[in-house]
């Protein structure tokens, strides 16, 4: 099974094969035998050139849905990485890269507190877009990047889910 | 006062830890539970258990009324707020102690004096402790910002009836102010129920350091040493340590000698912490007083070796304090990290959702407060602290490999947790070396761990369970949900199609 | 000599113990692993693993060479034997150290000269430590038989190179004796790979009572007081505690300074236990010397603070002991409960299996030091100890109500367990009093609970999961394994038909 | 639905009814309203006249396939009970009571180190039978009753798994 292994701003090629009760990972190119072993659900137990390390793999969602996302904690770090599957990455490149902008969902459950923003506002990198509140703090959401107000799609006052929408924006280029 | 069934009018780590103490004194215990949280561990561990309504604390955990009826039909007489919800209610306190009940807590004109903040810095003036320059009382924005331009900037912006950071504001000027000040009076508001706010001259790069203190009702008073609490984020406590780094054997004395000053003040019976800023040159001022037990407690039982919530109950039935001071020892360093439901890579952002996986460190030395299990859910309604692990060592140092190596340890599946963010302050080196100051997590030092040595373990990993996935759905007929399924059911929201 | 890198040639909660020491050393550890323990937590835990064969002992564990050979291939410098296993073999440690492999252990001729029982009877006389009456070397049934008659009944007859309790058995008169002895040297045989036994006298209702030693390269001493392991079941400690409620101060001074002039008799490094048997009158008598950390070297912790594997790898790198005798701290009592997989009301039979569910307790003063997990396997090849759960307290009854109410917490599925009989223990008069002996718990004090105020609540629980499967298999096709499936996959060989 | 509880030698009547969201609890006919909740698979949370108990729940395999038994573990002890389908005792009432003696099976896989009777031997109750190894300990194996040892079906070091059966027993009158 070979897949494009996306963490931060790095690609790797990796290749797993199970044989005759071996298992080898290929990391771009280089292969070496891997002895694992799931050890709960969830849990593996990994040695590879008797170096032992325990994982802990939590599945995160990825904004597209052809992409696996994972959490993995370890003793020493926790990691989060990506695991596409290349020929559908081909395939996603043919089709045009994604449109920028679009829309802001709540990180959370909770309720709107304040809107900072009117639609047809301009807004830069880092402006405070609206004030939620959840477990008793409340939180600033921000713009990730410069662009305009498109549509509010929530009151102040409502109550919203985790990835409810909450206002849609568009990229600068786009106005 | 008979303390022979405890109502713990409070849910979460803080419940479960009084629970504890009250099993092993033999002691029956009845909780309360809001809709929301008729799983929680607290109703699991107690003994008896009364619904008290609706998830919100305003409609439930903060309804005196109710967790009176729930004391009297369950016959509890006596009852521990633990901390936050009713802990500083003097109302609720008095309610209690006019339905004969013990309130183990302070009397409730203790709670009154220090419950303004303002007041109680009044009550320390007079009382010959040092205090922060500020304002005596709360008062309107637009008089608010006159004062502040006479005290001069840096300005902190603070919850009269406030506490646990909630409402804070730091504002550098008058225009961090004016934003500032309808954003605290909200928290305020929502978190305590009184919008009031006062503010004070920010002390630069303080360090807050808090007493612990012990009254009984035959005025006896001791101090149980300090704990150091600059490590904040947002005005909210991330790490405790005791004792404090930055306190001689002096300032030790010095400030436990004031602490006091201030208990006999307002005739203090019971648990109660005076907080302290510190600067550089060791100066310290009087901050505010809680009146009640702190979520940071444990470092001081590590220390001394002494069970606070017992010693609550001990003198809520009058006993004498069991100790006198130069029989409290001092031993060791603690660490105690706060673990919350949040995410330290998305501004820590809260994440309530179900705990579907959790493990926790284990061996010498190490401690779990927690008030969650593997399979709950961890409710958006609440506070987002999930747990405190502590540490105890003969040295810091001993101490902080201990958590660093016990933060290793824990597992947490299905929310986001500040664990990994714990694990790099313990190797931060101005940590390490004992320069806090409050301040210290405004500079980013966090970031998260993107590449590393056992990336390639972890990746294996998950080529593998994916493998596995791959297999299992193509030898089974389509739609089928068979096979490993249930090993499989918390990867269920990562479906490709 | 350097210890960069530390083997762990054992298994199970005392090679998790080391190696959490270690990382909080920052020393990187090497497990090796049975083909039976490739899934077990101390290979989770380690930082290298390397299988060493079968899962028998004798094929993997008991095997010098194998063990070389992992140590020389991850280039680790020092070996911790644990206990058990090789800890107390001289032949290894010899070999080690020949390979320039620091043996994380007292010399090789300490060993030899503790190892055999009947030779440490010897070195104790010489060295003016009281000791049991009983002959001084190994001999033949027949001889033994004889030697019996001039000692006089009731007997002890033990295995000459053992410990732990394996191949002991009393003889109350000649019949006895003669049907014991076979199964003794089987046991001895089989747990030591030598079958000698030898006899001494049987003090009546002894108690065990055991000093914990340290002495470094550089011939200084110390003692961390007193253990009491009187609670045993066939010879088998049970439940240890520190220090003992049979010794005054002066029998603590006396017992340490006999134990370390056995000590000093074989010039001992490193971690050791004088045990003792102690009669009602406070004499006490050498029993064996252990040359290696013992199970219950938790207890120790807790009352002293001190890190005792830590101690072990200092003194192991040639530093002098850390403290002096007159600055080990005696604090508060601790208590320690073997959690073991066997089955309480079946004669404690092994209980091996997969665990498949388990809850520790946790909280203040509690401590646990586990071996396994949740979904792991208790293999029957090894010794059923799963875990240690020790606590803490002021006073003794304080430690025993913790431990209360710690068992209460702890819930293991999918094998037996010794939890509940300890349950009991913990409130069985005779021990709570203090009035402890290793025949304690010969008197049948253990019975299973049948009826009780809360049965009725675990019926309720039961019948509601009786009906939930029942409702689930009346709404799904015959022969369809869907639905909850996953959640109740442990209780699949339950089902009726 | 209606069970006997079987709990050592009690029994009981107990019958659950869950309807409009409430379940009721029926102990020997007397009714009481129960709140429970599943907080893990085997684990409960059960409330009944505001007292709460926390119980965790182990199948135990029962002789008879159509006794379910379980084990819980509660708080302040843990109880062993069984529950019987009442329609199902009735028809194994009416099936005759079960031969005495049976086979004697291995509680623990493990080691037969020696046998202590032979067959033909008459064997009183708690005589020892045979010394098995397991867990390195040597445990010896008795008999519940008085019999006859009719047939051995092991040699000494035999290895068993649990459930084999190392011996047949024959209850006396059946001489």
């Amino acid at each position: 099974m070979k897949r494009t292994l996306l963490i931060g701003k790095e690609t790797h090629d990796v290749e797993i094969l199970r044989r005759d009760g071996e298992t080898t990972l290929s990391w771009d190119g280089t292969a070496e035998a891997v002895d694992i072993l799931e050890v709960g659900s969830g849990n593996w137990s990994v040695i590879m050139g008797h170096k032992s390390v325990d994982v802990r793999l939590d599945g995160l969602k990825h904004s597209d849905p052809d992409i696996q996302g994972f959490r993995a904690t370890l003793f020493d770090a926790t990691y989060e990485f990506a695991l596409q599957d290349p020929r559908k990455a081909l395939l996603a490149a043919a089709s045009g890269a994604a449109a920028s902008g679009g829309p802001l969902t709540a990180p959370m459950p909770g309720k709107v507190v304040k809107l900072l923003v009117n639609e047809g506002d301009p807004v830069s990198e880092g402006q405070p877009l609206l004030i939620m509140e959840a477990m008793k703090m409340q939180n600033e959401l921000r713009a990730t990047s410069a662009g305009r107000v498109s549509k509010i799609t929530v009151q102040e006052g409502a109550t919203v889910e985790t990835g409810g929408t909450l206002m849609i924006l568009v990229a600068p280029e786009a106005d | 006062m008979p303390v022979t069934k405890v109502l713990i009018a409070n849910r979460g780590e803080i419940a479960c830890r009084v629970i504890r103490t009250c099993r092993e004194m033999g002691i029956p215990t009845v909780a309360v539970y809001s809709d929301a949280d008729r799983g929680a561990l607290h109703v699991r561990m107690a003994d008896e258990a009364y619904c008290i309504g609706p998830a919100p604390a305003r409609e439930s955990y903060l309804v005196v009324e109710k967790i009176l009826n729930a004391a009297k039909q369950s016959g509890a007489d006596a009852i521990h707020p633990g901390y936050g919800f009713l802990s500083e209610n003097a109302e609720a306190a008095k309610l209690f102690q006019e339905n004969g009940i013990t309130f183990i807590g302070p009397r409730q004109e203790s709670i009154v004096s220090m419950g303004s903040k303002t007041a109680a810095r009044i009550v320390a003036i007079k009382a010959g402790c040092p205090v922060v320059p500020g304002i005596q009382e709360t008062m309107s924005d637009e008089d608010l910002l006159v004062e502040a331009g006479k005290i001069g900037f840096p300005i902190m912006v603070k919850a009269a009836m406030g506490g646990g950071g909630k409402g804070m504001r730091l504002a550098k000027n008058v225009e961090e102010l004016k934003a500032g000040l309808p954003r605290a009076r909200g928290e305020a508001l929502s978190s305590f129920g009184d919008d009031s706010v006062y503010i004070e001259k920010a002390i630069v790069q303080p360090r807050h350091i808090e007493i612990q203190i012990f009254g009984d009702q035959h005025g006896n008073y001791v101090y149980l040493w300090e704990r150091e609490c600059s490590i904040q984020r947002r005005h909210q406590k991330v790490i405790e340590e005791a004792p404090s780094p930055h306190v001689t054997p002096e300032m030790r004395a010095a400030m436990g000698e004031a602490a006091l000053k201030v208990a006999r003040a307002v005739k203090y019976v019971g648990a109660g912490t005076v907080e302290f800023l510190a600067d550089s040159e060791r100066n310290f001022y009087f901050l505010e007083m809680n009146t009640r037990l702190q979520v940071e407690h444990c470092v001081t039982e590590w220390i001394t070796g002494l069970d606070l919530v017992k010693w609550q109950i001990l003198v809520a039935r009058g006993e004498k304090l069991p100790l006198t001071q130069d029989q409290i020892r001092l031993n060791g360093w603690a660490m105690e990290c706060r673990i919350y439901a949040e995410d330290p890579d998305k501004n820590f952002m809260p994440s309530p959702g179900r705990i579907s996986f959790l493990r926790t460190p284990a061996g010498p030395n190490v401690r779990d407060d927690s008030g969650v299990y593997e399979g709950c859910e961890v409710s958006m309604f609440y506070d987002p602290m999930i747990s405190k692990l502590s540490t105890w060592g003969p040295t810091r140092l001993e101490a902080i490999d201990k958590m660093r190596s016990a933060l290793g340890e824990y597992r947490i599946g299905g929310i986001r947790s500040n664990v990994a963010f714990h694990e790099v302050l313990m190797e931060y080196e101005p940590f390490r070396k004992g320069d806090l100051h409050t301040g210290l997590l405004d500079k980013p030092f966090w970031k998260k761990k993107e590449v590393g040595p056992n990336l390639k373990f972890a990746v294996a990993a998950a080529m593998v369970a994916e493998l596995d996935d791959e297999e299992r759905r193509a030898s089974q007929p389509a739609g089928s949900s068979e096979g490993k399924l249930g090993a499989w059911q918390h990867w269920g929201k990562f479906n490709r199609l």
